[in-house]
């Protein structure tokens, strides 16, 4: 009885549908001719405890938001941040990443504090959390698509910094060892750890709760500290 | 920098050759019949009764319609509303087949216009011509007018079939893996943007260069009955 | 036979066809002469339905349409089976061969087969010497060739009636005596003609009648050299006009 | 819904006035001035010694590769080429300049295809009767040619800068704050996309509307001297 | 006077001007006939250097130009400073009215004031009849009345020749009659012509000298009487062509 209603909410039979940007190293990207990275795993693994299997569809942030709304997927991995304006509009399952923010700035900067931040050209996307936070704290902020075009203005000297995720940096220095930027931690008082978890069209209460059991089941066995340490390095999945 | 477009390349080809380059071809047959209906509707005038006219005035307004809607807005727009959009209203339809309706949608916008303009560069002598021996208007149409008028519309007609298989990277938008996409996906985790975009760039550039060679030759054999300028 | 009766056109402005009332017989060739703007072609054109006058009746053989009621495709169609048109620019389709472009009609209208077609194409195209031309585009061809091309393409479909409107005054006038004498065989064979010219000396050897059309009014029908003789002023002004001397 | 259309016009027509317009003018402008440059050194076959022929053919060479370059690759890639490429080169720029160079080069590759036309679509006979009245090639080109070619170019150019207008969404990409952006933004805060893109699809039609108006009476003025069709 | 000498012009596969020598006197009006394709454009053409021949060489008055040797812009500029050239299709510029037709060259090239040489164009458009129309545009006057405005336009930079491709070939007898009288009007006050025509009245008319063109040479120079009595077979051959009656 249960079971069925939550597959009635999927959009293909048997298919977890999973929307992302897969541009975004190392949540998800293409390596080897094949989507990887922390949520492509966690999406598969997360699937399989709830006997599904999971499809992987990459698009653009507008159109993740868009396409959960118009039930083209039936769920979201793409670091979300959970905020009340965005519980308004969807549900999501409990948080599988807490977030600390960090700044990102050249080896050079002189800003030590987050709270330095004011007139200085931040480069973040488009209407996310740390584009929040960063105008919150006075920064011009400019409009960058993905991650490494962020870098590369930063590199460039076009911008100053940006507020990010200290994983995504972390995972990208290790690649580009010869860089010239550093990260600094900002503390959660100034910006709270965010809650990244999976996002649900208001219309699949059921499949959302499946999916906290799949979650619970997967942080019991060990599997999210593992893809956690694979992937980034650190745990980060604990609060 | 060899290392990464050759790890690369491969994967961008089989995305041109898995989904740009059927979306354009196919979007564009459809685009090209939609233009033809579209641009005779707007150039005829039939004679008859008052209900005729009345009808033929509807399908007029719908066919203006159409030509301004699709052409003054963003494609990117279009292609959302058809893809996100209409599942609102209780049409829903996989990506692919979104792509395809709003690129010929798009696509049949556009050369409606190459296409009438041609229909309307054939002198009306060519009409009457026709008209004295006998033909009626589809023979008219199809022996003597299309003929011609193929070989004024095709540069026109070439240059959107080259710019609707560049503008197929858009479709990304709409959850196709398109060249362009995959070319995101790997420059996430090797970083090199530029790279990757150059690479894009140049299959881009083969694939139009070859397009464009295809129209010289169609051209020359279009032209085969003009008198060639003398030297 | 043709016959108009009564016809008028009134366009925007100008009334192009003021109540004309004639008749051409068949076998026979007829001229018609006038100033520019006097309403000949507007004349020519009506007996082919190409320009659709307001009112009068057109009679061809047993057919009759009446100009004030809607004419239905198959009237339209009839009528014009009955006639051929050749143009002053020869109109020639210019993506088709000369053989496509005489046989095409045949074929398509008449439902005619390849061969026969064909066979035809070469007769005429022999009769007007242009029969090694026949794989060629009208575009390699001088504008004399091409209005003689025209006019087999006109014969092909064995017109009653081959209406010419000033066929040769886009030509060279060594260009336009050789389309001049074909016509003038035509003539001489029987096929009845009505030719709107400007060239005088044509309508004087070949045509049989002429017909003086000024201001969408026909002033003048008659045997040619009647015309030439007469002492109308109006007429005589007219002659004075396409010459120089004073 | 009408809440959020009021809340986000303002902005969206702010960053149309301070973005999306300036841009497609200003990249216009200098895009026709490219665009004649390019077409007067593919259609001038200069007469005189080898070494001017030499650097003729040069120029006549470089100016089919802009075309050729910039037909041919998706002007997305372009803008990313630029504003994110050549710092790699040493050549940093900020995003408005970036921008406005890409569509200037791009408009300019595109508009003197057409100016090319336009140019050769006025017969040769006017350049002689230019000549034998003694005018230079500077004054044939200034009082005779390009006052008629202008006429014919008209439309296309007109339908290139729409093109270009639409277009600009594009500059997004670059981190430039354009319409398409500020309503991605507002989009993530209230998260009603398709609503958002229908708002902006409408601004742009309107602009676009507007500017087909105009290109309706300047066609008109540029067309006084052609006799009208008699009814 | 205008001289060529030996001069030759050879297309690709045309010898279209084979060692031509002539003199044309000043204030005189000839008149060059001869078969389609014989080379009297290529002629005319070559004296305004609208056409650059291969070798031979141009003189007028105290200019002389050897065609085998670049020719400075200035050198250039300073021949068609001589003559004016009439083309068949008038070429009148569509964009401007047809005062400004008239006086954009003599204020361009000549420097001349606005009003000097709007008051030059009205005593042209004057002469040929056409005053009222100064605020025209071209496309709004017919094809006689555009030749007229085209002659004038020539007429306003004051060439001491006036040359002319077949002025009215491209016209119906009626308008042709209007610009020929012009031209004989012109040839009588002493305005020096060289005219290629096929209209042979004209010739015989207004002429005082005729060279007969045939496949790029010169197969008779002298005074029209005698051409036209001439009894030499070619010649004779060539005025039958031009005429119907066998
Ligand atoms: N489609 C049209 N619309 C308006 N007026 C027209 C149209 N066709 C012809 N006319 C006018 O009707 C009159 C007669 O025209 P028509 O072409 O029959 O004259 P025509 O005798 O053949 O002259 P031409 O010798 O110049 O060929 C003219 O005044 C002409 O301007
Ligand atoms: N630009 C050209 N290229 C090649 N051949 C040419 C060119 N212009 C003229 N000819 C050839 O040169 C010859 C002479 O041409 P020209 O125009 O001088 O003759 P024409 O006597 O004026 O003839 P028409 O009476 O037809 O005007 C012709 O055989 C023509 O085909
Ligand atoms: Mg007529
Ligand atoms: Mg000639």
């Amino acid at each position: 009885g249960k079971k069925q209603s939550a597959d009635s909410e999927l959009v293909t039979p048997k298919t977890l549908t999973v929307g992302l940007e897969g541009t975004y190293a190392p949540y998800a990207y293409r390596q080897n001719g094949k989507l990887q990275g922390f949520e492509v795993e966690l999406g598969q693994q997360m699937a399989k405890k709830m006997g599904l299997k999971a499809k992987f569809i990459p698009t653009k942030w507008d159109s993740l938001i868009a396409g959960l709304g118009a039930k083209k997927f039936d769920v979201v991995l793409n670091n979300i941040t959970v905020t009340p304006e965005r519980k308004k509009q969807f549900i999501f399952s409990t948080p599988y990443i807490y977030s600390k923010s960090a700044l990102i700035l050249p080896k050079n900067s002189k800003i030590t504090s987050v709270d330095q931040i004011k007139g200085k050209t931040f480069p973040e996307g488009t209407g996310t959390e740390n584009s929040i936070q960063a105008k919150k704290f006075g920064a011009n902020v400019i409009p960058s698509e993905t991650f490494q075009n962020t870098v590369a203005l930063i590199s460039q000297g076009r911008a100053q910094g940006t507020i990010n995720s200290r994983e995504a940096f972390l995972s990208w220095a290790k690649d580009n060892p010869k860089n010239n930027l550093k990260t600094m931690n900002i503390s959660t008082d100034k910006i709270a750890a965010s809650e990244i978890a999976a996002m649900f069209n208001k219309n699949s209460p059921k499949l959302r709760t499946k999916a906290n059991k799949a979650l619970k089941e997967l942080r019991a066995d060990g599997t999210l500290a593992r893809l956690s340490k694979k992937y980034f390095t650190a745990d980060i999945t604990q609060k | 920098m060899w290392q990464t477009i050759s790890d690369s390349l491969p994967q961008l080809i089989a995305a041109g050759i898995k989904f740009t380059i059927p979306l354009a071809i196919i979007s564009f047959i459809f685009g090209l019949i939609l233009a033809v209906i579209t641009a005779l509707i707007k150039l005829a005038r039939p004679k008859g009764n008052v209900l005729v006219k009345a009808i033929w005035g509807i399908l007029d307004a719908i066919a203006y319609f159409y030509v301004w809607l699709f052409r003054s807005t963003p494609l990117l727009v279009q292609l959302f509303i058809i893809f996100f959009g209409l599942p609102n209203i209780g049409i829903q339809m996989p990506a692919f087949t979104a792509a395809v309706i709003t690129f010929s949608l798009n696509t049949g916008a556009y050369a409606s216009e190459n296409i009438r303009a041609a229909l309307l560069s054939i002198p009306d002598d060519q009409w009457e011509a026709a008209a004295t021996l006998g033909f009626n208007t589809r023979q008219t149409l199809f022996k003597i007018i299309f003929p011609q008028a193929i070989r004024i519309a095709l540069p026109t007609l070439s240059n959107e079939f080259i710019g609707l298989v560049k503008d197929t990277s858009l479709a990304s938008s709409i959850t196709i893996l398109e060249m362009f996409t995959v070319s995101q996906e790997i420059t996430a985790k090797n970083y090199q943007p530029l790279l990757m975009y150059c690479l894009v760039a140049a299959l881009y550039a083969v694939v139009c260069s070859l397009l464009s060679i295809l129209q010289h030759y169609l051209e020359k054999h279009a032209n085969r009955y003009i008198k060639r300028g003398e030297s | 036979m043709i016959e108009l009766r009564n016809v008028v056109k009134q366009y925007k402005e100008k009334l192009a066809l003021n109540d004309i009332n004639v008749t051409f017989a068949d076998g026979e060739s007829t001229v018609i002469v006038g100033p520019s703007g006097s309403g000949k072609s507007t004349l020519l054109r009506s007996i082919d339905l190409l320009t659709r006058p307001d009112s009068g009746t057109l009679t061809i053989d047993d057919l009759t349409v009446d100009f004030s009621k809607p004419i239905s495709q198959k009237e339209t169609f009839a009528i014009r089976r009955k006639s051929g048109m050749v143009f002053q620019n020869w109109n020639l389709f210019p993506h088709l061969t000369v053989m496509k472009n005489i046989t095409e009609a045949p074929r398509t209208v008449l439902k005619q087969s390849k061969e026969q077609s064909e066979q035809r194409a070469h007769e005429l195209l022999k009769m007007v010497g242009l029969d090694e031309y026949a794989d060629q585009y009208p575009s390699q061809l001088s504008g004399g060739q091409q209005q003689r091309i025209s006019i087999c393409r006109a014969l092909a479909m064995q017109p009653e009636f081959l209406l010419l409107d000033e066929p040769t005054s886009a030509l060279d006038p060594e260009l336009e005596m050789q389309v001049l004498r074909i016509l003038e065989n035509l003539a001489n064979q029987g096929q009845a003609m009505v030719v709107v010219t400007h060239n005088m000396e044509f309508a004087r050897l070949v045509a049989k009648k002429l017909i003086f059309v000024e201001d969408g009014k026909i002033l003048f029908t008659g045997p040619t050299e009647e015309f030439f003789n007469s002492d109308n002023a109006r007429i005589q002004t007219f002659l004075a006009g396409l010459s120089l001397a004073e």
